[in-house]
């Protein structure tokens, strides 16, 4: 009786928390995981693994030791931040390329900032674009599905050849759609199996842990710019990484903004800067560079896109 | 006197504790040999602009002070790069455009500003020298971790040995822009440590 | 008031006649001096890819004549501007006086160290040897007769190649006016 | 069905199953009452009466000469034992009248009016004032001051808010299902008072008999209508029933009398025809008794003043070990420290929940989900407001709406984090108020 707690309301709550949504994100990533190990073989867990080990370490060493804060490596968020990691490069990477990578995502665009919550950047995404600047040669040595043998991806042939050399490359469109639907081409690990992506993002909208926004004007953006610079919007969409970005990446919770109108322009800005990057920049692909870009403008976008308050008057 | 010159090197070093002249440190620190080269060059600039301007501060209206302070360090620059370009050409062509943009160091400006128009010839010489000095080991030490990290080696010599596979952010301004904010919390947490054991 | 702007004007005065005495006699120690190292520089930039060449003699803007000790001609250099990955940056090709190119040198690139840069590399520019304009094009496959990119940095290849094709086209159309 | 509703919100698990079927009893006269001097908002009332009195049921203990006030009577009759500062389940502590009940419950002469609709407006405000009415929904507004908006602002329109859309609460459903007809005769007075034209009863559709009994009670009287609300919560909110029945959007900073109407809950609805009608003044006021903790809970009839120990007896006691014991809803009640707290008029039920239902996860930081922005009745950025107060930005929390705040609690059931967002409001809009 004397151990009464007391609080301010509201007394009940709903079931999600951090750990929850984190460990779901990780379940809807999993038959991605099964299918880039179908498609690369057994290396692709290590990847993911070294990847994923590293992340849960780095957080652990920095908040126990360096912060002296409650380690909260059990909420998933680590684990989810190295599987997107591991996701986002080539299956042939050394092993400790991967893991590299997880620790600067942690410790500098994740811990630095101060943890789940304040990060500015995405930290799968700051991770990957460190890792392509120090070793841009390994990560974009592309291998095949199953044969495992290298060479450019369809975004490469793209850029340096053009659109006919694509088709030629897969056959016809039939199988260029079918192979890129399915992941049969070379990419990162993650990024190939379109179905597999859309799978586990159903089981996110299913958990409405992600909400439409973010994902279709992105994908829209993406479909109609390259529709109008005359390219073919169902490539745009299923190669690269727009479909693992455009689910799993864009829609970081702490990095996109919080309301769904700021995250439609989010969306909309995502998509209109991979265009132009694929279109204008060096690199075959933009996914990464246009998550970090938008990120940057998340605040101002949380600025000026607020709701109307209940009763208030617009002057 | 040594108070000041060590006040220069450490407490508030120009890089990790001013966060002043974070151009040069982000842009030629990308090898140790020119990261000295910087350091050694904002040394001389910046102790003679300290001389110069504390022996003179009398004589000049408190009008134009800040342009007569930059004639000064202009005069004191163009020498420097001059004689570089005539006798050290290597180190000329690798710090470009740094060299002239001495100028505009708001370190330089800041000290003769802040310091040599108020205090005696003989302290601004000390202070010019920490800062000069500090500005230079700053320097040489982000010099080093760049080289090691980016190419592997340091002054030139090869330390990793051929399986090191480069780091190559490190070479780029991003990559010292991390470093320096990496150093300057390494800077802030030992200086709370130290403080607090006080 | 009259008085203060008088005061002043002598003082910015009495500092730039100081500073500028000061710049006129650094300038009379080191003008000679830079002068020399700019020439040598320039020379050994030229010898470095016609070795057998001993003066060079200016042509046209960016053409040089080699010319060797009994002062026949041995070849040419070319200075070719590449438009680069980050950036605008100069080549140097030396020609022999059947238009194939002897050696190629880079001389100030800002392309991504590690990377881009390697095209300062041997590896890279000695592919350059002997070929001449119609085997200046770059693949990405190991190749014999054409010029193989570099792994990653397909656009710094292509800018020297392009660079230096450009060049030797235009040197030969001066050559044979 | 497209039901009324607002924006936002939230739908948590209802649980009134365990009371919703229970009718309201009269709770055995208690031996002993503590009946705080502050039970509403406004100014505090004056003692009447000394240590030693004997006092009957229904007499004044405390008054104020100040407009927005609420009489205090004794509940029960008996003798004033003490006269200290006792705890109070919202104040803390605040000075009450304690009344050791005598054998018999003897009241005071009470003047009643079966025939009220020959009143002047001015008598009925004056006896619902001397009866010490106030919004029985939880925020105890004297009553009287409610009835009486400035001559510039007339009222069209009152609604009756029977939307109850706390989880757990009960009372005011069963007060609909068995006293449906005294209801309307208090909505009449209120009419009356106002000179509306137009009446709404506002339910959630979970109660459909109270609905339909409503209905049929007020059959026949064209300007009363039943409105069926979704269920969801704050649908009970003032502004979001104003919202949901009339579309009509109170501004912000302003009052439902501003869009010219008045809600009245229906506890008070009913309070007010016992004390025009019946001449009975709110000494007593339904509680419901529930949560899992609570061995037989129930709908009663509360003396005010009633220590929540003796309300929790009457119940059979506690049949686990209670965790957190609050007084009214689990999302915008108030937890108490101990169960010396009486029963005040604001005591819409006493909810006591088990150990293992109380949420003792720790806060983690924000992690932007935006969900606490998609719930808010108010449409406010509740995220912002909990991390401005807690930097200590309250100019800046000012400029996000902070004092619109319903203090509904959707944000912290929703938010992942487990950040007490009202917690940080409330913070915020104290210091504002320092200021």
């Amino acid at each position: 009786m004397d151990k009464l707690v007391v609080s301010t309301s509201a007394h009940i709550k709903d079931s999600d928390s951090i750990p929850r949504i984190m460990w779901g994100v990780n379940l809807a990533l999993l038959p991605v995981l099964i299918a880039a190990v179908y498609f690369f073989g057994l290396y692709a867990l290590g990847v993911v693994l070294s990847s994923v080990i590293s992340a849960v370490i780095t957080e652990a060493v920095i908040q126990k030791f360096l912060f002296k804060k409650p380690v909260t490596v059990s909420d998933g968020s680590a684990v989810t931040c190295g599987i997107l990691l591991a996701f986002s490069i080539p299956p042939s990477v050394p092993l400790w390329l991967p893991a590299v990578g997880s620790f600067v995502s942690i410790a500098i665009a994740k811990q630095c900032f101060g943890g789940l919550g304040w990060n500015v950047f995405n930290p799968a995404m700051i991770g990957r674009a460190f890792l392509l600047i120090c070793w841009p040669v390994e990560m974009t040595t592309w291998t095949s599905p199953l044969d495992g043998v290298t060479g450019a991806s369809p975004l490469g042939i793209l850029k340096e050849e053009g659109f006919s050399k694509v088709v030629e490359f897969f056959g016809n469109r039939t199988t260029m759609y079918t192979d890129l639907f399915i992941g049969n081409v070379r990419g990162s690990l993650g990024e190939t199996s379109c179905l597999l992506l859309l799978v586990g993002a159903c089981y996110l909208f299913y958990k409405k842990y992600i909400s439409w926004h973010i994902p279709v004007s992105f994908l829209g953006t993406i479909a109609l710019l390259s529709w109008m610079t005359g390219g073919d919007p169902l490539f745009a969409i299923l190669s690269g990484g727009c479909i693992l970005g455009a689910f799993f990446i864009a829609t970081d919770m702490v990095t996109s903004p919080v309301t769904k109108t700021g995250q439609l322009i989010f969306g909309i800005g995502v998509g209109a800067l991979v265009v132009l990057i694929r279109a204008k920049a060096g690199y075959p692909e933009g996914v990464c560079y246009a998550v970090l870009l938008m990120n940057t403008l998340t605040p101002l976008i949380d600025r000026y896109i607020k709701p109307k308050p209940f009763g208030v008057v617009k002057k | 006197m040594l108070k000041i010159f060590l006040n220069g090197i450490f407490k508030e070093n120009p890089i990790f504790r001013l966060a002043l002249a974070l151009c040069p440190s982000l842009a030629v620190s990308n090898t140790a040999f020119n990261g000295l080269g910087m350091g050694l060059c904002l040394l001389f600039v910046i102790t003679s602009s300290n001389v110069i301007i504390s022996s003179v501060r009398n004589l000049i209206h408190p009008k134009i002070r800040i342009p007569a302070y930059l004639t000064i360090i202009a005069v004191l620059v163009t020498m420097v790069e001059a004689f570089l370009h005539a006798y050290v050409p290597a180190l000329h062509k690798s710090l470009g455009i740094f060299i002239a943009l001495m100028v505009v160091f708001a370190i330089v400006l800041a000290r003769a500003e802040v310091f040599a128009s108020k205090n005696t010839v003989w302290k601004s010489l000390m202070d010019g020298l920490g800062m000069g000095l500090g500005f230079a080991l700053a320097m040489v030490l982000l010099g080093i971790i760049r080289e090691l990290l980016g190419s592997g080696s340091v002054f030139g010599y090869n330390i990793m040995g051929q399986n090191f596979k480069p780091i190559l952010i490190m070479l780029f301004s991003p990559g010292a822009f991390l470093l320096v904010g990496l150093l300057m919390g390494f800077f802030n947490w030992y200086e709370r440590r130290f403080t607090k054991n006080l | 008031m009259i008085k203060d702007i008088i005061k002043i004007g002598i003082n910015l005065m009495l500092i730039c006649l100081v500073g500028g005495t000061i710049l006129a006699a650094t300038n009379f120690i080191t003008a000679p001096k830079i002068e020399e190292v700019e020439k040598e520089a320039k020379l050994q930039a030229q010898l470095s890819v016609l070795l057998s060449a001993t003066q060079f003699k200016e042509i046209k803007q960016g053409f040089f004549k080699g010319l060797n000790a009994k002062g026949e001609t041995v070849g040419y250099v070319i200075s070719c501007l590449a438009e680069g990955y980050s950036g605008a940056f100069w080549v140097m090709a030396g020609v022999n006086k059947e238009f194939k190119i002897v050696r190629i040198n880079v001389l100030t690139n800002k392309e991504t160290p590690g990377l881009g840069s390697k095209i300062e590399e041997d590896e890279f520019r000695n592919q350059f040897k002997g070929k001449c304009v119609e085997s200046l094009e770059v693949v990405k496959t190991p190749t014999a007769d054409k010029i193989q990119a570099i792994t990653g940095a397909t656009i710094s290849s292509k800018a020297v190649t392009e660079a230096v094709k450009k060049g030797l086209v235009e040197l030969k159309r001066i050559i044979q006016k | 069905m497209n039901l009324l509703t607002f924006k936002g919100g939230i739908h948590p698990k209802e649980e009134k199953f365990y009371t919703e079927d229970k009718v309201i009893r009269e709770m055995p006269r208690p031996t002993k009452v503590v009946i705080p001097l502050r039970q509403h908002i406004g100014a505090p009332c004056e003692l009447k009466v000394a240590k030693g009195d004997n006092v009957k049921t229904g007499q004044v203990i405390g008054n104020s000469p100040a407009y927005i006030c609420a009489n205090v009577h004794a509940s029960i009759s008996g003798k004033v034992v003490d006269i200290a500062s006792m705890p109070h389940p919202i104040l803390g502590h605040c000075l009450s009248v304690i009344i050791e009940s005598a054998m018999e419950d003897k009241w005071v002469e009470v003047e009643h009016y079966r025939d009220w609709e020959h009143l002047t407006n001015e008598k009925l405000r004056m006896i619902i004032k001397e009866a010490g009415i106030v919004g029985l929904g939880g925020a105890a507004f004297p009553t009287h001051v409610k009835l009486s908006p400035p001559e510039d602002k007339p009222i069209d329109t009152v609604i009756v808010n029977g939307a109850e859309c706390e989880p757990y609460l009960t009372s005011d459903q069963r007060i609909m299902i068995e006293r449906a007809k005294d209801i309307i005769q208090g909505l009449r007075i209120i009419m009356k008072i106002l000179s509306a034209k137009k009446a709404f009863i506002a339910g959630e559709i979970n109660k459909p008999s109270a609905l339909s009994l409503m209905a049929k009670a007020s059959k026949g009287e064209k300007d009363i209508e039943v409105v069926p609300l979704k269920t969801k919560y704050p649908q009970g909110s003032e502004k979001q029933l104003i919202k949901a029945v009339l579309n009509r959007e109170v501004p912000s900073g302003r009052l439902p009398l501003d869009v010219g109407v008045v809600v009245q809950n229906v506890g008070t609805a009913l309070a007010i025809m016992e004390a025009v009608v019946l001449g009975k003044p709110l000494i007593d006021r339904t509680v419901t008794v529930t949560g899992l903790a609570v061995k037989e809970p129930q709908n009663f009839r509360v003396r005010i003043g009633t220590l929540f120990q003796d309300v929790i007896d009457a119940c059979g006691g506690f049949d686990k070990e209670p965790g957190k014991i609050i007084m009214g809803g689990p999302m915008m009640g108030i937890a108490q420290k101990s169960t010396d707290v009486p029963v005040i008029k604001g005591t819409s039920g006493i909810l006591v929940l088990p150990k293992k239902e109380v949420n003792l996860s720790h806060p983690r930081d924000c992690i932007r989900c935006g969900r606490c922005i998609e719930v808010c009745p108010m449409r406010l950025m509740p995220n912002m407001l909990g991390i401005l107060v807690e930097r200590a930005k309250f100019d800046e929390a000012k400029r996000y709406h902070l004092l619109d705040c319903i203090e509904c609690g959707s944000c912290g059931y929703v938010c992942p984090s487990n950040r007490s967002l009202v917690h940080f409001i409330k913070l915020g809009k104290f210091k504002i108020s320092k200021k």
